[in-house]
This record gives structure tokens, C-alpha cells and sequence, in this order.
């Protein structure tokens, strides 16, 4: 399995993110720079949270027009993995590849703390290692984290089954409507989250609950890949 | 002919404006009981070069939708002053 | 000599006086005159009033630095340099350093503060080292005040703003809250970077016809006079322009540029552009090598027009280096820059005829020896005075503080706890991203934050630390006691400290007082370096921190890093473990003699006095044998948590463990002071004992007796651990165990002398800062 | 009286507005080549009651120098517009 981390200028996740996947999935992973125009070749994409271009105008504005993104949109709609965490997620909305805009925070506060999150949809590509409805430790670190959708696309989210993880223990650390933190899109291969899995992959990190975000990703490819072999 | 174009960006009227609240909270604070509502936006002060008020016009806006709005939650206007 | 047109003539400058608003004094111009053998023109004479500032040249405070220890076996680098380096083995090296921002950050505090943490990363990555961590420490005045919460609020957005962006964690640091500083904030910000010793760069400019360039971002009219500005007395009234809008983003492109320009190994010095930008880099980089240095104006990039190489050579916009590459290197610099969206222009050559020489274009703007600008700075030997009240102070302080009953006593925890200095800082912290790099194994909330080595099993301990009060009531013990904090701090994380890095913040130097105050501390500083054997390799003095005449207190800030042999020895202070012991390293009976003096608590409850009371005695010898003890049985595998006693005495350390640990505590102080005292102590009997008794547990329980460390064992490690104390001579009690409920109980004389539930004391604790804030 | 101030708040001219020239950079890229210079700063609206529209821009100018902006930094302008 190939992943390709994408990095922008002012992407800092991005080391952390090739260090998640080479722990947990025991696959390589390589930097992809943000004028790159072709990502055919990767199984999996990883848009990695930090501050593309100062996160100026609005978070991931200015990163969605970035050549790559061409190159993302188009793997997407191949079906290739698509996984935007923080700012990765901020940019997969702008570029339309994810539904909704991430806010400010309602506190207006950037806020960096570990959260409990509940596992809403288990079936996803992402998630199945997870137990459907079992709360999780990831850490979130972000200032726009609020997801906004209005009320009928909330509605057809739901009734998809989109939503992913949302905050638990009722905390919603920033506003979120419906206290979403991660959503995938309706072919199910783009997965965008506030909360940073690749942080929470080991016990000295404080959880090593995200590891199964990696770990899902890879079963899924497998299976998808003895289908094919077969 | 030269520009400046004046872009006001807000928050869609149904999306909540936090930001607002809280400026509108600090003013209380300080007395101004007479401040009923307060939204908090961007300005954007655009200079730039076009062949008409038209033309102008035309640029802005198409700026304003690709990048300078995220039409999901965001309404924005604009005026246009030629400069020279 | 050609000047600008524009520009004052070198007569004006003399006969208008010019030279005094640039804060120069008339023995200074003369000095000048002398050096220059004529009269400086206007660029000449702004560049010698920056270069001779207290900011750049530490003219008061640079005899007093010279007495700190500054070397050892670990040391790679010492001040000097924009940051000192120490080797932790395998090829490995930290670099750190620690800085000042209070100025800008009272008037502007977001980006006052923000352009802080920026200044010092350029400081740290300069030297070749990757950034790995950022800590700060924060004093502002009580948060009753409006104004104190703005200046509050926005400084720790501003750090984090910029900190958040850039991808450096925040990991650490401490905020103190007095009267003192309102209107004059503190803000230092230390940075960590971790670099292979092959990697070391210098701010050298050697190797003439080598290429001189200004790379980053362009320059504009900002701060100028700033680093003049620093040093101001009223700094409200002064020049208002010397306030910078950071950039973070851009110094993100910057760092990562600079990186892997210095790893190509094309690069012969590089610096950065801090207070007095191109001036004083230029200087220093020129200083260090014994070279010279042309720079042509024309050649800078501005950011907005018509700059004068006056505004140019002083201007302050951030996120700025100046390099000098090998001759024929620049398409290098040019290749690297290109990628990361960045400018990189040739703006000079290293010159060996020792001037610094700026040029715009053909005309020649200044030329001043650069050992004029440097050497020749001025050193003043300021008079210094003992102040009266120090010999005023009394012993420790008599019964009637002591609460009167068991419920107001209770009453008295919940409210120190609750006291913005002693709360929880997460208000704080939690605005800081202090995860990415995913190496942050220890976060805010304990004694210090832990920073895993990549690629090895060893982590660096670090931490930010300083009492202003206490080095009011004793400038010397204070000294020692800012330094033995910081160490007990790492050692009770499972580190060996390796060495300081200190913030020196004063008041008025030219107050003899004052100038006493931080002679004395640095001689307290530097005694205890020596005995922890944790030299000086970087800092940084901050004077003139007064409002309406009335100095802060002196504030030194230590920063300490320290080497985690393995990543099993990392302990937290969180006391997590049900049944295991509450032990003490040290003496628990040291507040009987000590008193409450400089305690939070006395300045909870009896403001007016508390400044009338001494210090707990410190003795560095017993400190240092405690923390050796401590470290041992840590890396002996004995402990599952530690945590040292500091501000607000044993009840805040107990109850910082016990919310951290999520666990209740029982502790009996008749076992404890019965161990410490043998028989006679515990239980005196009957009649009188109420008053005595409450006396007696304010004291063990408020006091702020240094050297004291706090441990949670296992039953079968005890003995284990005693004998480890014996042999470094140290006191060691059982305070009491750690429990599965969430009692929180202390015995005294057989009685219950405090009982609360551990939510209700976290929710004091926790929530205090939050609720001022809201 | 009612009024609506809309309060516009920009970096003064020689400070340092890195997110006006991270814009302008983004609308070159993105071909608008007639663009010169872009500036991004705050657009407040403020509702509030007064007795005159002397009134209203005193209490409009006094929140701006007390809260809304830092004029180490900053400047700005308003309208002022009565809407009842
Ligand atoms: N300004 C700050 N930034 C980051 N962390 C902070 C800050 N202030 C306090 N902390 C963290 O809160 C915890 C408690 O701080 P403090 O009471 O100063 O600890 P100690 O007394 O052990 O030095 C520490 O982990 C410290 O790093
Ligand atoms: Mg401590």
C-alpha cells in the first residue's frame, strides 16, 4: 500500500502523519509537495493538519487552489483514500470534496486537549476497527474546528450515514453543529476529522486510540486488494 | 483606469456569529447599553486595475466567489471607488 | 562623507542634540567622536545609539553576567552566541535559549508577545538546531483589573498564535499574578531545538569577497528605535511605531529554508535579525570573525518605498536572517529560498578592513570600526545599595493567621487553590498546541514537560521558573532558590538537569536599590548553578520594567533542560495508584522554625504584611542531596510519581497530586512529624491544644520550606527508597496513602484537622482562572 | 434614534499585514494579474440607539479607540446610517 502525505507551505502534521502510517500500517509513506500535479500512483492520501498558507482569509482557502488539489479531487473520484485531519479537513470543504465550512471555535479560542470522541459509523473505510457507538481518546488541536451544515444537508447526512465521530461525554469543544467532528463523503472514500488520529498512536502519547483510523484504512485496502486478486 | 474596491464579508444571518456575541458582551461591559447587536466581519481593500466600472465590477465579484468567500456560510458586498 | 539629503548633517546632529533622542548621553557622543575621530553623521550616529543601547550591549548588567558559571563538560557552546548548546550524547546536542518581550507586549500584547516567540526560534534554528519545544513565563497584575486580563488574554493568544502556526509545541512554562506587574507584564519565551553536533552553525562573518544576504521577509518601517525603545524608562510614552505584526507563517518558510540551507554545508555564518535588525546583526556577526562588512542599502528589498539607509540598517521587521555564504555559493541559497516562496538577496561582502560600511549604490551612508560599535560599548559600574527594608524583615510570623477552626481552615485550602498564581494554568495551556511532533510524552500540568529524542529511548525534561517575591525578601537565597526550582522540577520528572538559561528581569538599574537587588540574585543564581553543576549557557536581561516609578520585583526567570536516560524513567506527579505511600524527601518539620514568610498564603491573607516576613532558610547542600535521592529511586524504578513543594506549601503539592492522580490522599502528620521529631513531638496533650494545633498546621501546611519533594511508592519499595535517602543524608517521612475514594483527609494530634472531597477541590483549582476569564 | 455603524478596521499603512499580501499572492496565482495590492482587515456593525447622530458617532468613535481597536496598530473609519 503506497500513502502519500501532501504538504503546503505552513503544513506542520505532515512528519507526524508519515510517522503514524509507517508505525501503525508498517507501510512507507512519502512527502508529496503541494505543486505536485499526480497522485495516481498512491493507494492512500493523507492531507495533514497544520497552518497552509498561515491559515490567512480562511483556514485552507487559499491551499484548495494549490496544484495538487486537482491531483486530490481527481484521486478522489477515482476512488483512491482521501483522509484530511485539521486543517486537511478545513481544506477538503473549501475544495468542495467534503461537505460543510469549519468556523471559528465558539470560544474563540484555539483549544489542544485530548477529547472523547464517540465512534458513530463503524462501517466506514476509516473506522472499521472501531466497535460502532464505543468512545475513543483522540487529541484535538485546532482554532476553526466549528462544522457547520444547515439543516437539510444535516438531515441527508445523517440519513447516509456521513457522520463518522462526534464529540462525547457532552463536550463539544467548539460549537460544532450536531457535535460532529468527522465526516466522510457519499462514495465513503474521503474522510475529513477535526481530531488528530496520527497524535493518539502510541501510550507515551498519552492514547493510542487513532491507530485504528491507520489500521482501518489498511484492512479495507487489503480486502479491496484480495478482491481484485482473486 | 485604477480601483479600490471595498469587500465586506459577514457571516450568513443564519449562522451564528460568536465573534459578535462577544464584542457585543465586552461593550456592555464597558457601559455602551446602548449597543443593541454587534456582527463581526472582514474588510478587504482591493486595488487593482480594470478597463471600466464594469469590468471592475466583474473582477470583484468573481474574486469575491472563488476565493474570498466561502458561500457556505458566508454574504459579502462591496463598493467600488476609482482611484485614478 | 556623503549623508542623504534628507538626513540631518553631522553638525546638526551635534549642535540640535540629535544624538540625545536616540538616548545617547553627551560622554557617550564625545566617547563616539573620539572612536570615529569626527563627528558621526545621522545613519552613524543612529547605528552607535542602537549598538550602545541597554539592549544590545548590556551596558549595565554585562559585569554582573561574567560572574555566572559558563562551562563544563557538556557544554558545546556558552553565551555569546545567539544560543548556547549542550551534548546529550550519540552525536546529539540541545540548543536553547530563553527572551524578553514585556515592553512591546504592554502596549501591543498579542503581538508583543507573538513577535517574542518568534524572535526566539530564529534565535535557536540559527544555530543549526531543529526547534523541538517552547516554553514561557508570564507575570501580570491581579485579574480584578480589566486591563491586567487584556493584557493577559491576548499575550497567551499571541504566544499561541504564533507557536501554534509555526508547529512548535508549547510544552511548558508558569504564570504568576501580582500587583507588582500590573501594567508591566513579563513575558519571556524560551525555545529548545536538538541538532547533531555536525550541524552547528555561527553567527561568524569570515572569509573576505564572501557573500553577505538578507533572506526572508522584506523589509519594512517597523519598530524602529525599538531595541532603544526597550530600554526606555516610560515605555507607554515612547515611540509608538516600535511594535511589530508578526508573521508566523512566513517564519515557518523561513526555518525550514534556513535548515536546509545550513545542511548543505555552503553556509559560513548565519544570524538572525533581532532587536536592531540589520545594525546589530551585522556588527556581531562581523565582531565574531574580525572582519568587515559592506552592505549596500540599494540592494535590501523594502517592502514599501523610499526607505533611507537609516530606516533600513534600523528597522525591525521580523523574520529576517543575514547570511554569509562561501563566495560562489549564492545559487545555493537562491535554488532552497526559491522552493519555500522566499527572497534571498546579496546585499554585501565580508570586508577585512574591520568597518562597517553601508553604501547606497556609489554613495558611502556610515562607516564606523566595528570594534567601536562592540568592544567599545559602554560597561557602567552602577552604584549599588542595600535597600533598609531587608534588614527590617522579621521572623517567621506568630499565631494569628492560623484559621480558627477545622471549617475555616477548609475555607483557607480552597481559596489559596483557587488563587490565579496557584490555580491550574490549563486556561492557559490549553490554548497552546503543545502535541505536534508527536513526541510530547510528558504535557502541561506536571512538575515539567517531557520531549522524546526521536530515534533514541532517552527524552529531555524541561522547565521555566522564578519568584519574584521571594528574591524581593532575599535577592540571594531568591537567586538560588529560582535555580533549585527549576532542577527539583526536572528531576522530579526523572531528568538529569544539564544546564540554565536565564531571563534576568529588573527594574530601574540606575535605582542603586534596584541594582543591589539583581547584584545579589545573580550572585545567588550562579552559587547554586555551581552546586547543581547546571552551567549558564544562554539568557537575557530585561531592565526598566517600572510604571509610575514602583519596579516590578526582581524577576528572574530560570530555564532548565535536563537528559531522561530512558523513557522508563519519565514519572509525572500525578498519584494514581491506590494503597501506595505518600512519602516526603526532606524535611517535613522545616516550617516549625521557617515560618510562612514569602508564602502565597500570607499573601492571601495578610497582604498588607506579607512582605514583612523572611524566607524559609535554603540550604544547598541539603537541596542537592535531596534531588540526587529523588533521582536515584527514580531511576532505581522505585517511584511512581513525584512532585516537588513550591508555591502555596505541602496542602498544594498534596492536592496537586491527588487531582492529577485522580485518587484521594489520607495523611497523618502525627506519623510524619513523630518519624521527623522522634517521641516528644507528636501529641501534646489536652487543654490549649486547639490553638496551638492550628498554628502548628498552618505552618506545616502553608509554609514554603524549599527542598522538598513529594513521592508515591509502593509498600515493598519503601525500604528500598529509605535506604537511598540515608545514604545521600537525606530526611525521609510517610506522610500518609494514597486511596481508591476521593477523600482528602489530614490528622493532626489525633484529630481530623481537614477533610475535603477531591472534586471540590479540583473545581476551585481548576476553574479559577476560566472564571476571571470568561 | 436607531442607527447602524459599519466600522472598518485596517492595519495602518507601513505595519507589517501579512494576510493582505498571503491574498494577493493567492489571487495572482489564481490570475488576476490586474490586482495591486490587497489589505484584509475587520468589519464590524454595530446596531445601537443614540439621541443624535452626533451622539451616535461619538459613542461609535469612543468604542473604537476603547475596545475595538489598538491604534498602535490599527485605524479605522465608519458610516454611520439611522435606521428607525
Ligand atoms: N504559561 C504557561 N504555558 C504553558 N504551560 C504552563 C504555563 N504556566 C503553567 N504551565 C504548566 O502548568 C504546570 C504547573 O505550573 P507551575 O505551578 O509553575 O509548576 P511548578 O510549580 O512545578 O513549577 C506546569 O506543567 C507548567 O508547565
Ligand atoms: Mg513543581
Amino acid at each position: 500500500m503506497r500513502t502519500a502525505v501532501v504538504q503546503f507551505p505552513g503544513s506542520n502534521c505532515d512528519e507526524d502523519a508519515v510517522k503514524a502510517v509507517v508505525s501503525v500500517m508498517g507501510a512507507s509513506a512519502e512527502l508529496v509537495w503541494h505543486t505536485t500535479a499526480d497522485l495516481s500512483a498512491y493507494d492512500l492520501i493523507v492531507i495533514p493538519g497544520g497552518f497552509s498558507y498561515g491559515d490567512y482569509l480562511r483556514s485552507g482557502a487559499i491551499a484548495r487552489f494549490s496544484p495538487v488539489m486537482a491531483a486530490v479531487s481527481a484521486a478522489a473520484a477515482r476512488g483512491q483514500y482521501v483522509l484530511g485531519i485539521c486543517n486537511g479537513f478545513q481544506i477538503l470543504t473549501e475544495a468542495g470534496l467534503l461537505p460543510g465550512a469549519l468556523r471559528r471555535n465558539e470560544s474563540l479560542q484555539y483549544r489542544c486537549e485530548l477529547v472523547d470522541l464517540k465512534v458513530e459509523n463503524a462501517n466506514t473505510a476509516f473506522s472499521r476497527d472501531y466497535v460502532a457507538g464505543e468512545t475513543v481518546r483522540i487529541p484535538i488541536a485546532h482554532g476553526d474546528g466549528n462544522y457547520y451544515v444547515d439543516e437539510a444537508q444535516l438531515a441527508g447526512m445523517e440519513a447516509r450515514r456521513q457522520i463518522v465521530f462526534r464529540y462525547a461525554s457532552e463536550y463539544n469543544p467548539n460549537g460544532s453543529v450536531a457535535d460532529i467532528a468527522g465526516v466522510v463523503n457519499e462514495s465513503g472514500n474521503v474522510l475529513g476529522m477535526m481530531p488528530h488520529p496520527e497524535r493518539a498512536v502510541h501510550a507515551l502519547l498519552g492514547s493510542a486510540d487513532g491507530a485504528r483510523v491507520f489500521s482501518s484504512i489498511l484492512t479495507s485496502w487489503r480486502d479491496a486488494h484480495e478482491h481484485v486478486n482473486a | 483606469m485604477k480601483y479600490k474596491a471595498s469587500i465586506y464579508v459577514t457571516l450568513k444571518g443564519s449562522v451564528l456569529d460568536p465573534q459578535g456575541s462577544a464584542v457585543s458582551k465586552a461593550l456592555h461591559a464597558l457601559q455602551y447599553e446602548a449597543v443593541d447587536d454587534v456582527r463581526v466581519g472582514k474588510y478587504i481593500e482591493v486595488r487593482l486595475r480594470a478597463a471600466s466600472d464594469a469590468d471592475a465590477g466583474q473582477q470583484v465579484e468573481r474574486m469575491c466567489e472563488q476565493l474570498l468567500t466561502n458561500p457556505v456560510i458566508e454574504t459579502y458586498s462591496y463598493t467600488l471607488e476609482a482611484t485614478a | 562623507m556623503n549623508t542623504s539629503t534628507l538626513d540631518p548633517s553631522a553638525r546638526e546632529v551635534r549642535e540640535r542634540g540629535i544624538y540625545r533622542q536616540f538616548g545617547l548621553t553627551d560622554a557617550e557622543y564625545a566617547r563616539i567622536v573620539e572612536l570615529q575621530g569626527r563627528e558621526p553623521n545621522y545613519v552613524e550616529t543612529g547605528i552607535f545609539s542602537v549598538m550602545w543601547s541597554e539592549h544590545c550591549s548590556y551596558k549595565s548588567s554585562r559585569r554582573l553576567l561574567r560572574r555566572f558559571p559558563t562551562s563544563g563538560p557538556m557544554v558545546l557552546q556558552g553565551p555569546g552566541e545567539n544560543a548556547g548548546i549542550v551534548d546529550i550524547g550519540d552525536g546529539l546536542a540541545v540548543a536553547f535559549k530563553i527572551e524578553s518581550h514585556n515592553h512591546p507586549t504592554a502596549i501591543e500584547p498579542f503581538q508583543g508577545a507573538a513577535t517574542g516567540v518568534g524572535g526566539i526560534i530564529r534565535d535557536v534554528f540559527t544555530m543549526g538546531a531543529r526547534p523541538i519545544a517552547l516554553l514561557n513565563s508570564l507575570r501580570f497584575g491581579p485579574l480584578d483589573d480589566a486591563h491586567n486580563r487584556y493584557l493577559f488574554g491576548h499575550s497567551v493568544a499571541g504566544i499561541g498564535g504564533y507557536g501554534n502556526c509555526i508547529g512548535i509545541p508549547t510544552v511548558g512554562g508558569e504564570v504568576v499574578f501580582d500587583e507588582r506587574y500590573t501594567h508591566n507584564p513579563l513575558v519571556n519565551a524560551m525555545c529548545v531545538g536538538l541538532m547533531r553536533h555536525d550541524q552547528i552553525a555561527r553567527g561568524a562573518a569570515s572569509g573576505v569577497g564572501n557573500p553577505v544576504l538578507v533572506v526572508g521577509a522584506r523589509t519594512g518601517r517597523d519598530g524602529i528605535h525599538g531595541a532603544t525603545f526597550a530600554s526606555a524608562q516610560d515605555p507607554g510614552a515612547k515611540e509608538r511605531s516600535a511594535v511589530q505584526v508578526g508573521d508566523p507563517f512566513m517564519e515557518k518558510l523561513l526555518m525550514e529554508a534556513c535548515l536546509e540551507l545550513i545542511a548543505t554545508g555552503e553556509v559560513v555564518g548565519i544570524q538572525d535579525m533581532g532587536a536592531a535588525g540589520l545594525t546589530s546583526s551585522s556588527a556581531e556577526m562581523a565582531s565574531r570573525a574580525g572582519s568587515g562588512i559592506t552592505l549596500d542599502m540599494a540592494r535590501v528589498p523594502c517592502r514599501e518605498t523610499g526607505m533611507t539607509p537609516y530606516e533600513i540598517m534600523l528597522s525591525e521587521s521580523q523574520e529576517r536572517m543575514l547570511v554569509v555564504m562561501k563566495r560562489g555559493q549564492e545559487h545555493v541559497a537562491d535554488a532552497i529560498f526559491d522552493k519555500w516562496g522566499l527572497e534571498a538577496t546579496v546585499v554585501g561582502h565580508v570586508t577585512d578592513d574591520g568597518l562597517l560600511r553601508i553604501v547606497e549604490g556609489e554613495r558611502v551612508a556610515a562607516e564606523i570600526p566595528v570594534t567601536a560599535l562592540v568592544d567599545e560599548a559602554p560597561v557602567l559600574e552602577r552604584p549599588s545599595q542595600r535597600p533598609d527594608y531587608l534588614d527590617a524583615l522579621k521572623e517567621a510570623p506568630g499565631d494569628h493567621f492560623a484559621p480558627r477552626s477545622r471549617a475555616e481552615l477548609e475555607a483557607d485550602v480552597l481559596a489559596l487553590l483557587a488563587r490565579p498564581t496557584i490555580a491550574s494554568k490549563e486556561w492557559v495551556y490549553r490554548q497552546y498546541d503543545s502535541m505536534v511532533r508527536t513526541e510530547t510524552f510528558v504535557r502541561p500540568g506536571s512538575d515539567a514537560a517531557v520531549v522524546g529524542v526521536p530515534g533514541t529511548k532517552r527524552a529531555l525534561a524541561m522547565t521555566t521558573d522564578g519568584n519574584g517575591r521571594q528574591v524581593y525578601l532575599d535577592p540571594y537565597a531568591g537567586g538560588a532558590l529560582a535555580v533549585a526550582e527549576a532542577a527539583r522540577n526536572l528531576v522530579c520528572s526523572g531528568a538529569e538537569p544539564l544546564a540554565v538559561t536565564d531571563c534576568l528581569n529588573y527594574g530601574n538599574p540606575e535605582k542603586p536599590e534596584t541594582y543591589y537587588l539583581f547584584e545579589r540574585s545573580v550572585d545567588g543564581m550562579s552559587d547554586a548553578c555551581r552546586a547543581l553543576g547546571t552551567p549558564v549557557i544562554s539568557g537575557n536581561v530585561s531592565l526598566y520594567n517600572e510604571t509610575g516609578g514602583q519596579d516590578i520585583y526582581p524577576t528572574p526567570v530560570i530555564g532548565m533542560v535536563g537528559l531522561i536516560a530512558q523513557h522508563e524513567h519519565i514519572t509525572t506527579s500525578a498519584f494514581a495508584v491506590a494503597s501506595h505511600q505518600v512519602l516526603m524527601l526532606g524535611r517535613v518539620d522545616a516550617p516549625l522554625q521557617d515560618g510562612l514568610g514569602g508564602s502565597e498564603y500570607l499573601a492571601m491573607k495578610a497582604p498588607d504584611e506579607a512582605l514583612s516576613w523572611r524566607l524559609p532558610a535554603f540550604d544547598l547542600t541539603l537541596e542537592r542531596a535531596v534531588q540526587s535521592a529523588c533521582l536515584d529511586a527514580i531511576r532505581a524504578g522505585l517511584v511512581q510519581a513525584a512532585h516537588d513543594v513550591s508555591d502555596g506549601g505541602l496542602i498544594t503539592a498534596l492536592c496537586e497530586a491527588a487531582i492529577a492522580g485522580g485518587r484521594g490522599l489520607a495523611i497523618d502528620l502525627d506519623v510524619a512529624l513523630g518519624q521527623a521529631l522522634g517521641s516528644e513531638s507528636s501529641r501534646p496533650d489536652g487543654s490549649g491544644a486547639n490553638t496551638r494545633g492550628q498554628d502548628l498546621i498552618t505552618r506545616l501546611l502553608f509554609a514554603e520550606s524549599p527542598s522538598r519533594i513529594l513521592l508515591a511508592v509502593a509498600d515493598a519499595d519503601v525500604e528500598a527508597v529509605r535506604a537511598i535517602a540515608a545514604k545521600h543524608k537525606v530526611p525521609m517521612v510517610t506522610l500518609g496513602q494514597v486511596l481508591a475514594e476521593s477523600d482528602f483527609t489530614v490528622q493532626l494530634h489525633g484529630h481530623v484537622a481537614l477533610s475535603l472531597k477531591v472534586d471540590t477541590m479540583e473545581t476551585a483549582w481548576r476553574g479559577a482562572i476560566s472564571e476571571w476569564m470568561r
